[in-house]
């Protein structure tokens, strides 16, 4: 258990996707803007990640093999697309709400590349079943952590007096870049 | 290459089936997103904004056809509201498009001829009066989008800026220049 | 409703089964070529610490499957390639790991000569510190080559040590972490050679014609 | 405008920020006791950089210059950075630290007040990460028996790079009490026998120590004169201790004395001066302990198991990312009120 | 197809709509192969590459797929075109392909392919398409070339670095040493790096808008400072 | 002794009341005339029974209050009313309102009045007594007081009397609680009845000792039980929620009616306003007024409402140097428009400023988060924080965070190292809050006006429709029952067509009219207009054109049935 608990650390912390290894930037600079929005789409691609994982897993695992390498991405993004209309259906369907907030993102997750990403990192560091399911996990959980924090972040700012070629998205850029510097922090926490 | 295509295929068709049975399964319908962004419009019907009312506007808005600075009585924090709604920047008012003292229209009673061109214009029924007599705006009704002063055909319509009393004033954005010491 | 989600999901079939015979044609195409760069890729790297003169065989396919050891820091089965001359054991070309980097395994290649000299050593992967220590690899310092030819017989076992503690071999000020690290993987990397020599070099070596048609 | 109230308390920015400075004069005055005068050359260094980015960076952003300069909060910006980083250090490094924080960490937010990283612990930590070689080279104190560089040599080494002759830079640095206790464990030397080397004193760092017994003199005037409250310094240092007395307990060999992580690296400084910056640090009683007790974990975590020797920057600086989450949900009670001040309920006009 | 008319959608893909510095779109791959201009022009050529034909191959069936199944179709197409040109790739440019890694086959996620196909090809003919793909494509391209070499001046000193991964062992010598003897600002090839420089570019079209805008504007757009803070 | 409760923050800042509270009250002479307003209380204007050049009588009614909170005004003194009209008042935005100007005769000839037996009279009686002799809280937030003994269905446990007066400079109280300490506790008795409460208190900062005393004594000889508590010294002590807090732990929120929780707090010049109005029907017609600051002879007046400032403020003889005033204190009050404004019932006080007094604060600094607010804020609020979303104008949030629930006690700008004026933005964003309120509301009457409009329309199109269709089915009817004559069809349109015609026509000569007339009214006042006047009418008519340009555009294709002509 050790073992997969450090997987789900170093993914959230050390490893972070969105700020280590720089994937799933879209979501993170475009639904950052209110904390509740990035809330909801953490949610929703903690969801989708956690089973694109799995189910790439498994197709890798059983359907592809060594021969078929070269439909990996193919056959991921064809599973990650459904996933993700499967759960944007589901979202409409369930919390008008929320997809009232994550209306037009939802199927930017399709285009999130740490949805692929993590599918694709988990075949190439040879995961295991479970293994690939907490690390796509850990991936996700710690979109939403860093996603979470910047839109408090982003919302304090929304009164700074922030110079005005800085307004908007580039002050945000520069406070992903304080964040990833602060990330550096963890490094080696987990060998 | 057989065995590549029974595997995409395999995948294609549970997909299919899968997202099948979601289609009817979680079907909904309707646009909440209008109202939500009507409810953000003034509500003045001036057509300033290139539509015939704010409901079409809205619409307009929620289709991804209007840009949202188009509406001058909603004023900055309008269009501020919508760009939180929509999640997008904002955007300051474009050219012709400002927003302007808050107005009502005043008809001058000596002129009016009591044609009722102003009552069909009028979008919220602010005007009393009947054919041939002479009309009034009822103030508190009247929203002030202008549309009653074109169609007279006496111009006897004009807008009077609403002065600032007592119990309507409000207290000033605090503004303290910090003088630059040279 | 039923019958349009039919027809999407037949489309989608449709564009699926195309794009795939689309890419089993590219595969076939590039699979020979792609292979072609991997072992280029390989050799190249191999040719670093390997003379060209030091062996004549097939060098990249006269290979052998070593279990993990302590003394090479594996815990998984690795590849070991063989060079020989005139069919006589000539280097060995080991992996090995050097666990205990400031920031996680070194992963490096060995070669060893037959009579026990280091042939070279390159870092083939690594995470530590840019800029403090990573001099370790042969693109930024050549630090790394310090090992040429350095043997359990010329250097002590004292000597198998950063010159801070006492041994032989050089460092950066402020990093001796890592350079520690892989003083004592090398060091254990030749005691392992040392060892097990005869079993590495066991089993069918490759004929020297068909080092002409490898080249 | 003329609107009440009327009359207002005489304090001002300044005054705050200069009382702060002045907290920071007895470690520094120990810091030269015990490792030469060179620190005061950083600090003016890191003084002058500050100023010339503040007024810099104010002139672009079009504002008035003069009352910002002489609030003092860029001096002590450069202050806090020039102590942590190696006295010794060549002088562009300290002007390219101070110089990135005030300018990206401060004045692209908007300038004093709207920062919501510690300007100085920014300038820390690109430093550490883009010369961890220079960042690493620290002097050996006073009384340790080795070769001890005049104060002109000093000048030189910072300003030219050079040593005097049949110098080796070995000779006049080492590396700190807690990177030296990470690097032998790290090669399984017995705690003992680390400690038994001379950089170590009583409490921790030879030297050091009575820096940080400095500091801790400095935050206690800070908390006479109110300046900060004991809720940092309290909730950084108990959780410091406490996580510190945990692995201490379950393995003495590996894990070092509480104490120890109190006296080494920015514990102290960090405690009173660093994670109390009022600008980055939570508003709340409450924020203000969890992100104080945050800070004390993961500096913790940091020193432990990770990859560098202190982690007080980058634990202030991962707690700072938290400061607007932590605010918002640890809103206070309002007057009267059952619920904390986060519910939509508010008073209906 | 007018000569105005391309001249819009090169205008629209190089600088209004630029991907990496207005829309914000496309961003992974932008910040984390931008240590220098190699690898950024690289990847940024490839996703052209990807855009162009992506562009060619879905306008000309747009008709053909119904609206439910648009995206997928469309992902599906586009991933077919990155696998070839991942293969590809890995059979001619092995050193690149090597060090670009995971950013190839995550051209397919890539927002902005995507985008320019959701927004453009969906609705144009073929040639347009294909020249919009190109143009939004080199514009990509651009930031990233400007990034990589910022980035890799300042991490490094050098520019150019890796240029022999494309060209061969002969192209060693074609690296520009900017700044000799450079100490190396490390942050700037770091991930915080990436994103810093790129607020700047952002910062800084901003600020060429924002001239552009008052000289065209008068100095109506000056705005009085405010004080309180 | 009573154990006493605290309340979070509050500040010390210097008292300043040695200077006033020396002398007795003194009755100021009568002015040369009294400008009263109609709107001096919380609520509804009163609507004025005067008009000029009518002769009123001391305590004679001028204003009637009208509908729900009001109260009433009176003729302070007896004279003639001069004008009805706009004067300046002493409100914060400086603007006029309406005032009845009266000159005094001298005479001071009092109007009828009676008291009454509060205790056998109805409880609506007595409050309506009090609305008409215009009681209002005299303590600072002028609510009408008959208001305030309507309790519902609550059971009061305490009545509060406020006598803490916590603002430094004032003492008008303080001096009141001295000199007329029998009739303030008559005020209360009549307040506890009215209220039914089991007990008295009040509450006096212990910097009174006097007043205490005095209180104390006269508290004894009641029949009531009514206990005169010392309060510690505290900025804003006095605030009725924090005196409340401090005498019986009950906390108060915003929006809460203290009835509601068994509690009513009244002003201790209210209680003898209202132990006056009650027992000899005397309207509430001067106050005790505290002039201090720059001033030679600082001391408290009574005085008639309605006084213009500056006859006040002579008395006390006020320095040469002395630039502006305030009313209330220096915490909480208002900088005076121009001293020419009159005493309300609001005055408790008017301190003369000068820049030596009150030294201009030093230019605001950002706010640094020091969080010094926030541990004076007697409300427990975060005051940086409400700050920080006032000034980004983020309203909701500032709502969220409990804008309402400040009382604008100045506490926190006090203290604040940063010298931000941050009252003045609380202020800000609450009015601004309220006018967008009020703007949703116009603009959900005008959406279901709109709604409704539409629906009429459709209605009547509709009806038009069936009319039409059924007209036509019955020509239909018609045609086919007349089989040969086809040419009737023809008919009807001539018609039409000529009425319409005869319309057009009488429009158009209408119009004739009109115009003749617009032109020999038109020129009228246009050489006097200021140039920024003239350039306001150039944009109407840019306006005008546009509009109509686009009222045209979306007119001509669906809606009108006549094409309308160019005018
Ligand atoms: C941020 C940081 C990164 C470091 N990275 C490395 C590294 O990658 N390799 C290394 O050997 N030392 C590294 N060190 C230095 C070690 O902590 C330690 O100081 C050094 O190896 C011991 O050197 P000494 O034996 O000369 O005292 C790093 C130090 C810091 C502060
Ligand atoms: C953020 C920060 C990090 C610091 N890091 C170190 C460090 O790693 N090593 C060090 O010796 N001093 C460091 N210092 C400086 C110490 O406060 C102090 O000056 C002392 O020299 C170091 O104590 P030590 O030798 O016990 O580590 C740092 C200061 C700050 C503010
Ligand atoms: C900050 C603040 C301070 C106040 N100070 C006093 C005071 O010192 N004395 C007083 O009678 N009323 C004071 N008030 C007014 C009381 O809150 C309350 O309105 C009054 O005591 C109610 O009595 P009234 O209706 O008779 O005026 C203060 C109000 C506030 C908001
Ligand atoms: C108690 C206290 C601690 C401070 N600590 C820091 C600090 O750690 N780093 C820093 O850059 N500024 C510090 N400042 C100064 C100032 O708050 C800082 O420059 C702001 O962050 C700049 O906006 C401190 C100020 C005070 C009053
Ligand atoms: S411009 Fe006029 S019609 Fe258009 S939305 Fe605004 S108020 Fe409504
Ligand atoms: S009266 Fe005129 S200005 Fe007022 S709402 Fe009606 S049409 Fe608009
Ligand atoms: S007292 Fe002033 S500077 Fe301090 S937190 Fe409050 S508003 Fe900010
Ligand atoms: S004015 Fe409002 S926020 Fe400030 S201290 Fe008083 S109650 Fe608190
Ligand atoms: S490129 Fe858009 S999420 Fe990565």
């Amino acid at each position: 258990m050790a073992e997969y608990l450090l997987i789900l650390f170093g993914a959230v912390f050390v490893n972070n996707i969105v700020l280590v290894k720089i994937l799933g930037l879209c979501p993170f600079m475009g639904v950052s803007k209110k904390l509740e929005a990035a809330i909801g789409m953490g949610a929703a691609t903690t969801f989708v990640l956690t089973l694109a994982s799995g189910a790439s897993y498994l197709i890798n695992q059983y359907l592809l093999g060594p021969e078929l390498a070269y439909l990996t991405t193919l056959s991921f993004i064809v599973v990650i697309a459904g996933i993700v209309q499967f759960t944007e259906m589901v979202v409409a369907k369930t919390s008008p709400v929320l997809y009232q907030v994550l209306g037009i993102y939802l199927p930017l997750i399709t285009t999130n590349c740490a949805v692929l990403g993590i599918p694709l990192l988990n075949v190439q560091a040879k995961h295991n079943f479970l293994e690939s399911i907490f690390f796509g996990m850990g991936g996700a959980l710690g979109f939403t952590l860093v996603m979470v924090l910047f839109a408090g972040l982003r919302e304090r700012m929304e009164g700074a007096d922030v110079p005005a070629i800085f307004k908007g998205s580039a002050i945000a850029m520069v406070t992903a870049g304080l964040m990833s510097l602060s990330f550096m922090g963890f490094s080696g926490l987990v060998k | 290459m057989l065995s590549a295509l029974l595997v995409m295929a395999a995948i294609a068709i549970v997909l299919g089936a899968v997202l099948g049975f979601a289609a009817i399964k979680f079907h909904v319908e309707g646009n909440p997103l209008v109202d939500k962004i009507d409810a953000i419009l003034p509500q003045t019907q001036c057509g300033q904004c290139g539509y015939p009312g704010c409901k079409p506007y809205a619409t307009a808005i929620a289709a991804g056809e209007a840009d949202i600075n188009r509406c001058p009585p909603g004023g900055e924090e309008g269009i501020r509201k919508l760009a939180d709604l929509l999640g997008v920047e904002f955007k300051p008012f474009g050219g012709d498009t400002l927003p302007k003292p808050k107005s009502v229209a005043f008809i001058d009673e000596n002129l009016c001829i009591g044609c009722t061109l102003c009552i069909q214009a009028c979008p919220v029924d602010a005007i009393a009066g009947a054919a041939k007599q002479m009309h009034t705006i009822i103030a508190s009704e009247c929203t002030g989008c202008e549309l009653c002063v074109a169609p007279c055909p006496v111009n006897c319509i004009s807008m009077v800026v609403i002065e600032e009393k007592i119990t309507t004033w409000k207290w000033k954005y605090p503004v303290y220049a910090l003088t630059p010491v040279k | 409703m039923a019958k349009a989600s039919l027809y999407t999901a037949l489309n989608l079939l449709f564009f699926a089964l195309i794009g795939t015979a689309l890419l089993a044609v590219t595969y076939n195409l590039t699979h020979d070529a792609i292979a072609r760069s991997e072992e280029n890729e390989k050799l190249k790297l191999i040719s670093q610490i390997v003379p060209a003169a030091a062996y004549d065989n097939d060098i990249m396919k006269d290979t052998t499957q070593l279990a993990p050891d302590k003394l090479l820091g594996t815990s998984e089965a690795t590849v070991a390639y063989r060079g020989r001359l005139k069919n006589q054991p000539s280097i060995a070309v080991l992996q090995a790991i050097a666990p205990d980097g400031y920031s996680g395994k070194i992963k490096l290649i060995i070669a060893i000569r037959s009579d026990g000299r280091i042939g070279g050593v390159r870092v083939v992967a690594h995470k530590e510190t840019p800029g403090l220590g990573d001099y370790i690899e042969i693109a930024r310092n050549n630090w790394i080559t310090g090992f040429n030819d350095t043997s359990l017989e010329n250097r002590k076992t004292a000597d198998w040590k950063v010159k801070k503690d006492g041994g032989a071999f050089d460092y950066v000020a402020g990093a001796t972490i890592t350079p520690r690290a892989i003083v004592k993987a090398v060091h254990k990397a030749l005691q392992y050679y040392a060892q097990h020599r005869d079993e590495l070099f066991a089993g069918a070596g490759a004929t020297p014609p068909e080092k002409e048609k490898g080249k | 405008m003329f609107f009440s109230p009327f009359i207002s308390k005489q304090d001002t920015v300044s005054q705050i920020m200069l009382k702060v400075l002045l907290a920071l004069v007895p470690g520094i005055a120990l810091y030269v006791w015990y490792f030469g005068p060179a620190i005061l050359v950083s600090i003016t260094l890191a003084s002058i950089t500050a100023l010339g980015t503040e007024a810099l960076m104010l002139k672009l952003r079009d504002r008035p210059i003069a009352p910002f300069l002489k609030d003092n909060s860029a001096l002590l910006t450069g202050w806090l950075l020039a102590l942590s980083i190696p006295p010794l250090a060549p002088w562009w490094l300290i002007v390219v630290g101070t110089a990135f924080g005030i300018a990206i960490a401060k004045h692209l937010y908007g300038g004093l007040g709207n920062n919501p990283f510690n300007p100085a612990m920014i300038g820390y930590a690109v430093l550490i990460i883009s010369f961890p070689v220079q960042m690493t080279h620290w002097l050996t104190p006073h009384g340790l028996g080795q070769v001890e560089l005049g104060f002109i040599d000093q000048l030189g080494y910072m300003f030219a790079g050079v040593l005097p002759d049949s110098l080796r830079l070995d000779a006049i640095t080492m590396s700190t009490p807690l990177d030296t206790l990470k690097t032998r464990l790290h090669l399984d030397e017995p705690i003992k026998q680390i400690f038994g080397l001379p950089i170590y004193g009583h409490l921790a760092g030879h030297g050091s120590e009575m820096v940080a017994l400095g500091f801790l003199l400095g935050g206690l005037y800070l908390l006479a004169v109110r300046i900060i409250s004991w809720h940092i310094p309290v909730a950084f240092l108990g959780t410091l201790f406490a996580t510190a007395s945990i692995f201490y307990l379950i393995d003495p060999a590996h894990y070092v004395a509480p104490l120890f992580h109190w006296f080494s690296g920015a514990a102290m400084l960090g405690a009173f001066f660093i994670l109390t910056d009022p600008i980055s640090s939570p508003t709340t009683h409450k924020g203000k302990l969890i992100f104080a007790a945050g800070a004390g974990l993961l500096t913790y975590l940091i020193r432990a198991f990770g990859g560098f020797p202190d982690g007080v920057a980058f634990a202030t600086l991962l707690m700072n990312i938290c400061v607007p989450l932590i605010d918002a949900y640890t809103q206070p009670k309002v007057f009267g009120r059952k619920d904390k001040a986060d519910g939509k309920d508010g008073g209906q006009p | 197809m007018t000569y105005q008319g391309m001249k819009d959608i090169f205008y629209n893909g190089l600088w209004k709509q630029n991907t990496g510095v207005v829309q914000l779109l496309g961003l992974c791959p932008l910040l984390a192969v931008s240590n220098s201009v190699v690898n950024a022009v690289s990847l940024g050529l490839a996703t052209t590459l990807v855009m162009l034909l992506s562009g060619a191959a879905i306008a000309p069936i747009r008709q053909f797929i119904p609206n439910e199944a648009r995206i997928p179709v469309f992902i599906l197409i586009i991933a077919v075109l990155v696998t070839a040109i991942q293969y590809a790739m890995n059979a001619y440019l092995y050193s690149l392909y090597v060090v670009l890694g995971i950013f190839i086959p995550l051209i397919v996620t890539n927002c902005i392919v995507l985008a320019r196909i959701e927004a453009f090809a969906s609705k144009n003919p073929t040639l347009e398409s294909a020249l919009d793909g190109m143009a939004m494509g080199l514009g990509l391209t651009a930031v990233l070339a400007v990034l990589g070499g910022i980035r890799e001046i300042f991490g490094h000193g050098t520019l150019l670095s890796g240029i022999d991964m494309v060209f061969g062992e002969a192209a060693k010598s074609w690296v520009i040493t900017v700044v000799p003897n450079y100490h190396g600002f490390l942050l700037a090839i770091l991930p915080p790096g990436a994103f810093i420089v790129l607020a700047m570019l952002i910062a800084l079209k901003n600020w060429l808008n924002l001239r552009a805008e008052r000289k065209a504007g008068g100095d109506s757009a000056a705005v009085a400072p405010v004080g309180g803070g | 002794m009573r154990t006493l409760y605290q309340f979070h923050g509050g500040v010390h800042p210097p008292t300043n009341k040695a200077q006033s509270a020396r002398a007795p009250i003194v009755p100021a002479p009568l002015p040369s005339k009294l400008v009263i307003p109609f709107h001096q209380h919380v609520g509804n204007m009163a609507k004025p029974l005067v008009k000029a050049g009518d002769r009123v009588l001391k305590g004679q009614l001028i204003g009637m209050p009208e509908d729900g909170v009001s109260s009433a005004v009176h003729a302070s003194t007896s004279g003639t009313i001069a004008s009805i009209g706009m004067e300046v008042v002493a409100h914060a935005s400086g603007l006029p309102d309406l005032c009845a100007t009266l000159i005094p005769d001298g005479k001071d000839e009092w109007a009828m009045h009676e008291g009454m037996d509060y205790r056998s009279a109805a409880d609506a009686d007595v409050r309506f007594a009090l609305r008409l002799a215009g009681v209002v809280g005299l303590g600072g937030a002028v609510y009408p007081s008959d208001m305030k003994l309507r309790t519902g269905r609550h059971k009061i446990k305490s009545l509060v009397l406020n006598g803490a007066e916590c603002e430094p400079y004032i003492t008008c109280d303080d001096r009141l609680m001295r000199e007329r300490a029998a009739e303030i506790i008559r005020g209360a008795e009549i307040l506890r009845f009215a209220l039914d409460a089991e007990e008295v208190l009040v509450g006096i900062e212990d910097n009174k000792p006097e007043a205490i005393a005095a209180m104390r004594q006269a508290a004894a000889a009641s029949s009531d039980k009514i206990e005169v508590v010392a309060v510690p010294t505290i900025y804003p002590g006095g605030g009725a929620k924090q005196l409340i807090r401090v005498l019986t732990g009950i906390e108060i929120a915003a929006g809460v009616r203290s009835t509601e929780k068994g509690v009513q707090c009244f002003n201790v010049a209210t209680a003898l306003g209202i132990y006056r109005a009650i027992q000899f029907g005397e309207p509430l017609l001067s106050r005790i007024v505290t002039v201090t600051g720059n001033v030679r002879n600082a001391q408290n007046f009574e005085v008639l409402i309605g006084t213009p400032v500056n006859e006040l403020v002579a008395l006390a003889d006020p320095l040469p140097d002395t630039n502006h005033y305030i009313m209330g204190g220096p915490m909480m009050g208002i900088p005076l428009p121009s001293a020419q404004v009159s005493v309300v019932k609001a005055t408790n006080c008017i301190i003369a400023a000068s820049d030596k007094l009150f030294p201009p604060a030093p230019p605001p600094m950002p706010c640094i988060r020091c969080t010094r607010c926030a541990d004076a804020c007697p409300a427990d609020l975060q005051p940086q924080d409400l700050y920080w979303f006032a000034k980004a104008k983020e309203f909701g949030k500032a709502q969220e965070y409990h804008l309402f629930d400040c009382i604008e006690c100045g506490a926190c700008s006090y203290v604040c190292p940063s010298h931000i004026p941050l009252v003045q933005y609380y202020r800000f964003a609450k009015s601004e809050i309220w006018a967008r309120e009020s703007e949703k509301n116009a603009a959900d009457k005008a959406r279901e006006r709109h709604e409704y409009r539409e629906y009429r329309i459709e209605r009547e199109k509709q009806e038009k429709a069936d009319k039409l269709a059924a007209k036509e089915k019955a020509a239909q009817l018609a045609r086919e029952q007349a089989a040969k004559p086809a040419q009737s069809a023809s008919v009807p349109a001539t018609t039409d067509a000529s009425s319409e015609d005869a319309v057009q026509q009488k429009i158009q000569a209408a119009i004739n009219h009109a115009k003749q007339q617009a032109a020999s009214v038109k020129p009228k006042n246009i050489e006097q207009l200021t140039p920024r006047q003239q350039a306001e009418i150039a944009e109407i008519e840019a306006r005008r054109a546009h509009i109509r340009e686009l009222a045209q555009s979306h007119v001509d294709h669906p809606h009108v049935d006549h094409p309308k002509e160019a005018p």
